[in-house]
Formats: C-alpha cells, structure tokens, sequence
C-alpha cells in the first residue's frame, strides 16, 4: 500500500545529515558538558557549536540561547519564568485564546498562582488583533505571549505589530515560534520580542530538544532546579546528542528555508483548491494568505475527523484532526471553537501537513481518497441524513 | 500499537446494518455533535422481537463499531433481552476499548434503549397490546 | 596517550545495543505518540516496550512510570508536584542535606512558596540516621525525599528503614536513585517507597530521559503544563528514541546487574587500598560497606581538586571533584561539608568512578600517575609547607 | 572546547618562579582554603626594583597560572611599575581566563600588592631610606 505521511506539523523525521551529526555523541564523545577533562571538552564544544547555530537560525546570540528538551518546556519556563521573574512590577499576564496548550495550561497555572490572566481572542481566521492585544494591556501586565504562527490553522500572527504595542506597555513580549522556527524567516529583533520558544522535532531535528532564546537582560527564574547547567538558568546533564542535532537541523533549515517553503506552499496551494472542489460542503480554515506553507487545513461537514483519520489512514494517509474525539480531553479544538467555527462543524477537522517527502502524487493520492471517505461517513451521518431532507424539504 | 482492537477495527470498516426504517416502531437519538457522537437507533418490533434495527452514526471510530455491534446484539431478540444489553456488555462483545472511548459504548446501548421505549410509548398511546399482532 | 575514563559518574556512553535500539526511530518509525494512525501506533508501542522495562529494572508496574527527559526533571517534578498536590495536608518538607542540587533547590523553591523545609544532617560516613528522619517528621510532613545513594560519595543510604519511620507519619516517601537505578539491585515494593527517580546516561542509555516511578494512586501535579502526553501527567511530545533506548538500557542492566557490580567493586576496592597506600595524607570518603560499585572518593590534603583534575587530564585520566574550583559556584561540595569534612580538606576532593570499559590496568595507570601529580602540587602548596614546617618545628 | 587556553595552560603545566625566597624583603599571603584558593608572595627588593619573586599557591588551575604569570610580570620592574599590575593586565597578559575565575586574578595582584606593602611597612620601621643601599 502506498504510505503518505501529511502529517508533518505532528512531528518530522530526523534528515540523515542531523543523525549523522549526532553519532558521535553517543558512545565516542559522550562526556558531560560540565566535566574538567577531554571528554567534557569535546561535549561542551558540541554544545557551544550548536548554540551558535540556533541563533543564527532565528538572528540572535549564541549566549541568549538556552538548551530545554522540548516546546512545552520552553513554553513552560518562559511563561512560569519570566512572570514570576516580574511579579514585584505586576501580576497581570496575556495570551491568544488560540495559544498551544503548553502556553495557555501554564497561564492558568499561573493563575491559581495569583495572576490574572487575559485571553485575547481571534478572528475567524485565527488572527489577533494588535488593537485587540493594547486595549487589554494594563498597568501591573509583566508578560504578553502570542504564538507566531498557530499549528492547527497555520495562520501567521502579526508580531512584530503587537511588539511594538507591547513594548510601550513595558511588558516583557515571549512568542511560541514551535510552528514557525525553521520554517519561515525569523529574526528575533525584527520582530522585536523579549523571548522565543522552538523545538527540534519541527523542523527535521531530534525529538526531545527545545530552546528559548531570551533577549540579553531579561531576567527569568529557573524552571528546572538543580545544577548550573546553561548558566545557571536550566539544570540537568546536557543532552548533548540531541542538541548537536538541532544545531544541524537548524543550520540546514537556514541554508534551504526558501527552496522548502515554496515546494511545501505549492503542494498546500494544490490540496486547498483541489479539496473543497471534490467535495461538497468542505471549507478551508485558517488564513487566505498568512499561512504556514506547509498548512493545509479543513472541516469537513456532517461527519467526524477521527473517523475520516482511521479511513484515510487504512488508505495509508497519515495526517491529524482537532475533533473532540481525537483529543484524550475529548474537546473540539479550542483554537477552531475560539475563531467562532461552531462546534459540530469543528468535528469534522482535518490537517494535512507537508514536509520535504511530500510529492504532487501525495496531494493527488488525497484528492482520489478522499470522496468515497466522505461519502461513507456520510452516508451514516444523522447529521447528513437531516441536512438532505431539510433540503428537499425546502428548510434552511 | 494501534488504539483500536481488531474486533473493533472490523465493525468500524465494515459497520453492520447502516441507515434507516422508514417506518420504524421505534427511534431513539442520543448524543450531540457538540461532544463529538450521536447516533439514531431505528428498530422495528414483531411479536415482541426486534425484528429489524439500522442507526445513523456521527462519531469517532469507536462510536460506529459501538453502534454496528449493538445492532449485531440486538437483532432477534426479546425486549426484555435487548434491555439486558448494558454498555459493559457491548465493550466484551467488542474485546475491549481504549478508556477514553467507554462513554461510546454507553451511548450506543442507550440509543437502543430510547428507541424501545419509544416504541412503548408510542404502544401505550396506540393502546396496550394492540400491536402486538400487527405486522 | 593512553585515555582512561574514570568518571562514569558523571556520565555514561550508550551501548552498541542501547544505540542500536533507538535508531529505527529516528528517521524510519519517527512518528508522534498522540498520532491516530500508523506512524503514531508504531512510535507508541516502541514507548510502551520501553515502559514495561524501565518497570521491570525496579519490580514496578509499566502505569507507574512517567518519563521525562532527565533526573533533574524527575526531581523537580517529585519535589515540586507531589508537595503542591498534599499542600491542602500541610506545609513540610523534609530532605537530607547531601541531597543532589535538583532536590535541594527544588525544596528550597518550595520554601519561597509557602512551605517549611527541614534538612536532615548525616554523619561522617554520609549516611542518614532514620531515627533523625523520625525526629524530623511533623504533623504537617507532607513529604520526605532522601536519595537512595550519593553520587558524590557512593554512600547508600538506609531507605528501607526510612521509608518504614515515614509511612507511620503518613508522608509520601520519595527517593532519588538516579545513582544507583540500573547499578544496585531496586525493588520499590521492598523499598516501602512512593515515588523513585532515575535517569538513563547513569547506566548506559541516552542523556536527555529520565523516568519518575509514581505508586499507582499517589497524586502529583503536572510540572510540565501542556498536552495529555503520560496519562496528562507530563506535557510534551514524548522523545520515542531515547525512550526506547531507556527501555533497553534497563532491560540490559537488569540482566547483567550482577557481574557488573563485581567487576566494579573489585576495581573500587583495588583504588582504595591502593591510593593512600601509595601517597600519604590521603583519606577515602563514604561508607566503608554501604557503597556504590563503581565509586572510589578520596580527599587529598594540601592540595585542590581542579588542578589535580587538569594534570591528571595531561595523562588522560578523566575523574570529578567535589572541590570549590571545579563547582561553577565556587563553594566545596556541600556533601562533603555536610559530613563534618573541613573546607581546606574538602578542596582537595577526587572521585573515580569505574564501569563498563574499566580495567584493573586502569587502576595501576592510576595508581602509577597520582603520586608525581600529588608531589607537584604540594611543592607549590604555601599550606604543605607550613605543614612540613609544623611538624619539623614539633608542632601539632 | 577546553576550559582555559593555551598560555593559561603553559604556565599551569610549567609554572615560573616557585619557590619561597627564605630571606624575603615582603612576604603577602592572600585568600584561604576555604574559598578553594590561597598564594603567597615572596619578593626581594633591590634599588627600588623587584631583584626576585616567588610563590606558593593552593588553587585550581587559573590560581596556578596566574601565580605565574604576576610573578613573571613583576620581575625586575620597579615598585611603582610593580604597583600598577591589575587584574585586568595579568587576565590579558594570560590572554583571557574564563568569566568565573576573573576573581583569580585579583588574587595574585592582591598577594603581590601585600608583599610591597609589607616591605614598605618593614622599611618603615627600619627608618626610612635606610634600606635603599641594602644588598
Ligand atoms: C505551536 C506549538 N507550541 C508548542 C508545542 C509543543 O511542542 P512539544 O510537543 O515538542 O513539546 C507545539 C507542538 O506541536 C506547537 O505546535
Ligand atoms: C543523585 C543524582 N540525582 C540527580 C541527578 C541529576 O541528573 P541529570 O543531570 O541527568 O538531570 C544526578 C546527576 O548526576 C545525580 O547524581
């Protein structure tokens, strides 16, 4: 059976120039960054190459850079840290509403911390507003976080808009770049943010990598407590493997980042006409234009996305949804619900990502598969069943 | 490892008894699309047997298998048996589901249920007994 | 130049096995664990193989371990969320005082937010009375944490007999084996523990993983806020690869336990009677019996830690010290200080650490190469002389 | 990407100058063993110069190197050059050190310092000038 995977924005495979990077770590060079002799050497010079590289990837300096295993954890210790770093000026913080749950579960951790939190809403095409971001700015707000660019919907945020209204607020401005780094042009101080999360596994690195950057200057307190790890800021034994292989995929992702984004945007362009003209009662969501090149994302109507998953997958398509029934938390999307998509059309969602194996034939292999997908699913709808006879019953 | 069982997997590819009665003794609908499943269950009753059952479905995996197994369960039987089939009943004949997919097998024996009590409300107002020979 | 690694401390590299496990998933089965199709059901079978190991290593079930990406974030994780989630019992915390810093930092945290903290002290050997544990323990104890070995000193602690003294106060009884899990047989029934950390590069898996071990119904809060990844427990896309090589670590120090630990003793043992036979004024810390395999502690007078280290790295020798120099916060290890060892003692600080590609030939090299390092450095030690001085002069 | 470079590690391997001088002009002693570092100075004075300099020092591989290098440097200058050896000229005499072991080099600046002052203070006592001629 012929095997798509669409589900690059899920994770991405590791390319053979990063685990070939990596290797060495393992069981030649494997010594510990913080060790006095050869060993530590050899790790600790691995390390500093790498930091080198995810900075240039996203304009900064090496030393601003900071080692996390993962997006969440990024996430999780710019918004713990840095609040809690300012919480004398004010606990007062913002987010999207459509904020990664990394984000938005350690906002409201923060809460029963006793911050106040303010969720900006979106458009309906997952855009925040900057106005919207000012008017909610207040005297005591220490953090604003606003994703660069949403996973599910694809839609690219206007940062560098609502840094400058943060910046006269004199709040500290972090942005979720897991979706973006590697994928689009970053550089942080065009952008003019105080703090960057992004992850490996996004972009042809390792799973089990993450860093924040964070402006020179910017105090932020330790999530992870122990040794003096990454200057003191992030405690634990240097997954030195891992990071040599995010340096890499950084680098590659720098030197190839136009010639992807256009064969991925390309690709996209082609499933976003194709889909809705197969298929009756298909839009796309997410933004006309501000859109992820890989991103191609849809709600399929009267029927449920995990459903429309086990099908496609069973014609070797892997790709992902925001149902209710897909989530172990068993709820709609909150990025689909909160851009004002009623919650049974947000059941039918479906994500189709591409990635560098992704062909014009993948694209096609989609639009043949999926007409009788929907097809069947409909046919077992109730919903669909009602929605053709209020039809011929002249309803609606 | 796959999160669906094979016995699962089959009754979700190849659903049994799909659709509707036109004019069906009975009709039960639980759910909503808001949670994510819903489901109609159409039965129609013959000498106090199930004589025939068909649903509409709208929901994940484990909620058409669910649906396509209770039809399975109920066909042919007494009422006072299809009453008996609980949703633990459902989740054996299954082989099992994944926990957070319980609530589905819930839905799929109480579809069924609404629909037999529909069938005997309508019967109460039609009058006690009355259908009984009707075919 | 003959190369000696002698700091397995420190770290581990990863066996051909261990390395050869991991690599299918990092560019072949790549897939996300939350993935509802294939990619993601291969990738989640790969982790729950690996669960059950890890399980399997310390006689646990495979619901009871949660990974995370390293020892330190086992601990932080234990400390922090297991307190917070008995806050509404009481605000005490009890720890030892040679705890590693990802305990005794995170309780120190814990301290800044609300809670009492008591630290238990050890006597010379670095061993924790349980009697002090006991005379510690309040009505408002809500947790203990004493690590089941010091890594500084390879002192093994008495756990069993604690966790019997807390169990009767009705605290969890959490236990930090990142140094000993994998190296010295664990059975955390037998243990009497709730909660047990452990990291892979300890014993010949990756950096970057780590696992909490979680007595089914024990609650804890989420210290990575974000997904539903580990039961909801911990967030983040989970890192397959090292995982899997977690899994297969475990599974291989399981089955050789037992012929490692002699190899080990025996060169420990050879080190121990060897070194201040050869070189006067050296003293062996920690335990006389209760002591990890593979660890050799000394401290060696009139002299500091790092420049031994360093000329002892010019004939390849790669160890640790616990003295202030080599700490990138400049203060002796406070293990030491704690066992009653005086500061110009505990400067001179030196700790080998055998494993698997150790030698007895290792030793002998080592036995040969310290006397002219020691000789050198005293030469120039202004507290050597004074020293000679005092002794010639009849003084002390 | 070793800790300390070249120059540092040359005078850690090969320190110059160490040694006690019996009869010394000035002695300083700086630091202890409870920070991890302690050196003491020896010097010779001869017609206002520094004539010889030695040195013991307890400390990590920076203390050692810095020894060394202040030793070098003060050697044969006079007590006013001496004097104007800082921190920052031995860290760039050594070509860097790294940033948490700056404090070193204050250390040996320090003890060299305290053996002019304590020869100072020593021809003080003896009246002053006196000592100029002495050899
Ligand atoms: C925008 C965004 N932020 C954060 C994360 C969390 O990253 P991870 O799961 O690698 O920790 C993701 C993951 O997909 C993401 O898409
Ligand atoms: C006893 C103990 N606990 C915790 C840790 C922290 O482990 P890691 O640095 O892998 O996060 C270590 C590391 O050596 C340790 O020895």
């Amino acid at each position: 059976m012929r095997e798509v995977y669409l589900d690059y924005v899920a994770t991405t495979p590791v390319l053979p120039e990063v685990l070939e990077a990596m290797l060495p770590y393992f069981r030649d060079a494997y010594g510990n960054v913080q060790s006095l002799h050869n060993w530590g050497d050899k790790a600790r010079e691995a390390v500093e190459g790498a930091r080198g590289k995810v900075a240039d990837l996203i304009g900064g300096e090496a030393e601003e850079i900071i080692f996390t295993a993962s997006g969440t954890e990024s996430n999780n210790f710019a918004i713990k840290g840095l609040a809690m770093a300012q919480q004398s000026k004010g606990k007062h913080i913002v987010v999207s509403a459509i904020e990664h749950f990394s984000v938005l579960h350690s906002s409201r951790t923060l809460e029963k911390w006793g911050f106040e939190l303010t969720e900006v809403p979106v458009d309906k095409y997952g855009l925040v507003d900057p106005d919207k971001v000012a008017r909610s700015l207040r005297k005591d707000t220490v953090l604003v976080s606003i994703m660069h660019a949403n996973n599910e919907v694809g839609t690219i945020e206007l940062i560098k808009e609502i840094a400058n209204v943060v910046k006269q607020s004199g709040a500290i401005f972090h942005t979720d770049a897991v979706a973006t780094a590697g994928t689009i042009p970053i550089d942080v101080r065009e952008l003019g943010v105080d703090a960057l999360s992004l992850a490996g596994n996004q972009f042809y690195g390792p799973k089990g990598v993450g860093a924040l950057w964070l402006k020179k200057g910017v105090r932020i307190m330790p999530f992870l407590d122990g040794g003096v790890q990454e200057g003191g800021r992030r405690a634990g034994t240097e997954d030195v493997p891992a990071i040599v292989g995010l340096g890499k995929a950084a680098e590659l992702a720098k030197a190839e980042m136009g010639a992807r984004a256009k064969r991925f945007s390309a690709l996209r362009d082609r499933l976003i006409a194709g889909l809705p003209a197969g298929i009756e009662h298909v839009t796309v969501t997410g933004h006309p234009t501000r859109r992820l090149p890989g991103n191609a994302s849809f709600c399929v109507e009267f029927i449920e996305g995990e459903a429309m998953l086990m099908l496609l997958n069973h014609q070797g398509i892997a790709v992902s949804s925001g149902s209710a029934c897909t989530s172990r938390a068993l709820k709609a999307s909150h990025v689909l619900i909160a851009m004002g998509i009623p919650h049974e059309i947000a059941q039918g969602s479906l994500l189709f990502s591409f990635g560098l194996d992704s062909t014009v034939g993948d694209v096609d292999y989609v639009l043949e598969a999926m007409p009788p997908i929907v097809d069947k699913l409909r046919q077992m709808s109730p919903l669909y069943s009602k929605f053709l006879k209020d039809k011929k019953g002249g309803k609606k | 490892m796959p999160v669906y069982n094979e016995k699962v997997m089959d009754h979700f590819m190849s659903p049994r008894n799909v659709g509707e009665i036109d004019n069906a003794d009975g009709v039960g609908e639980v759910g909503n699309p808001v949670c994510g499943d819903m489901m109609t269950f159409y039965i129609k009753v013959d000498d106090n047997h199930i004589s025939d059952v068909k649903y509409k479905t709208f929901g994940c995996g484990a909620a058409i298998a669910v649906s396509s197994m209770v039809s399975e369960m109920a066909k042919g039987k007494t009422l006072e048996e299809t009453k008996k089939i609980t949703p633990a009943l459902v989740a054996k004949e299954l082989e099992g589901l994944p926990k957070n997919k319980y609530h589905c097998s819930n839905l799929g024996a109480q579809a069924l249920n609404k629909a037999i009590d529909n069938y005997l409300k309508k019967q109460g107002k039609e009058g006690k007994g009355k259908k009984r020979g009707k075919k």
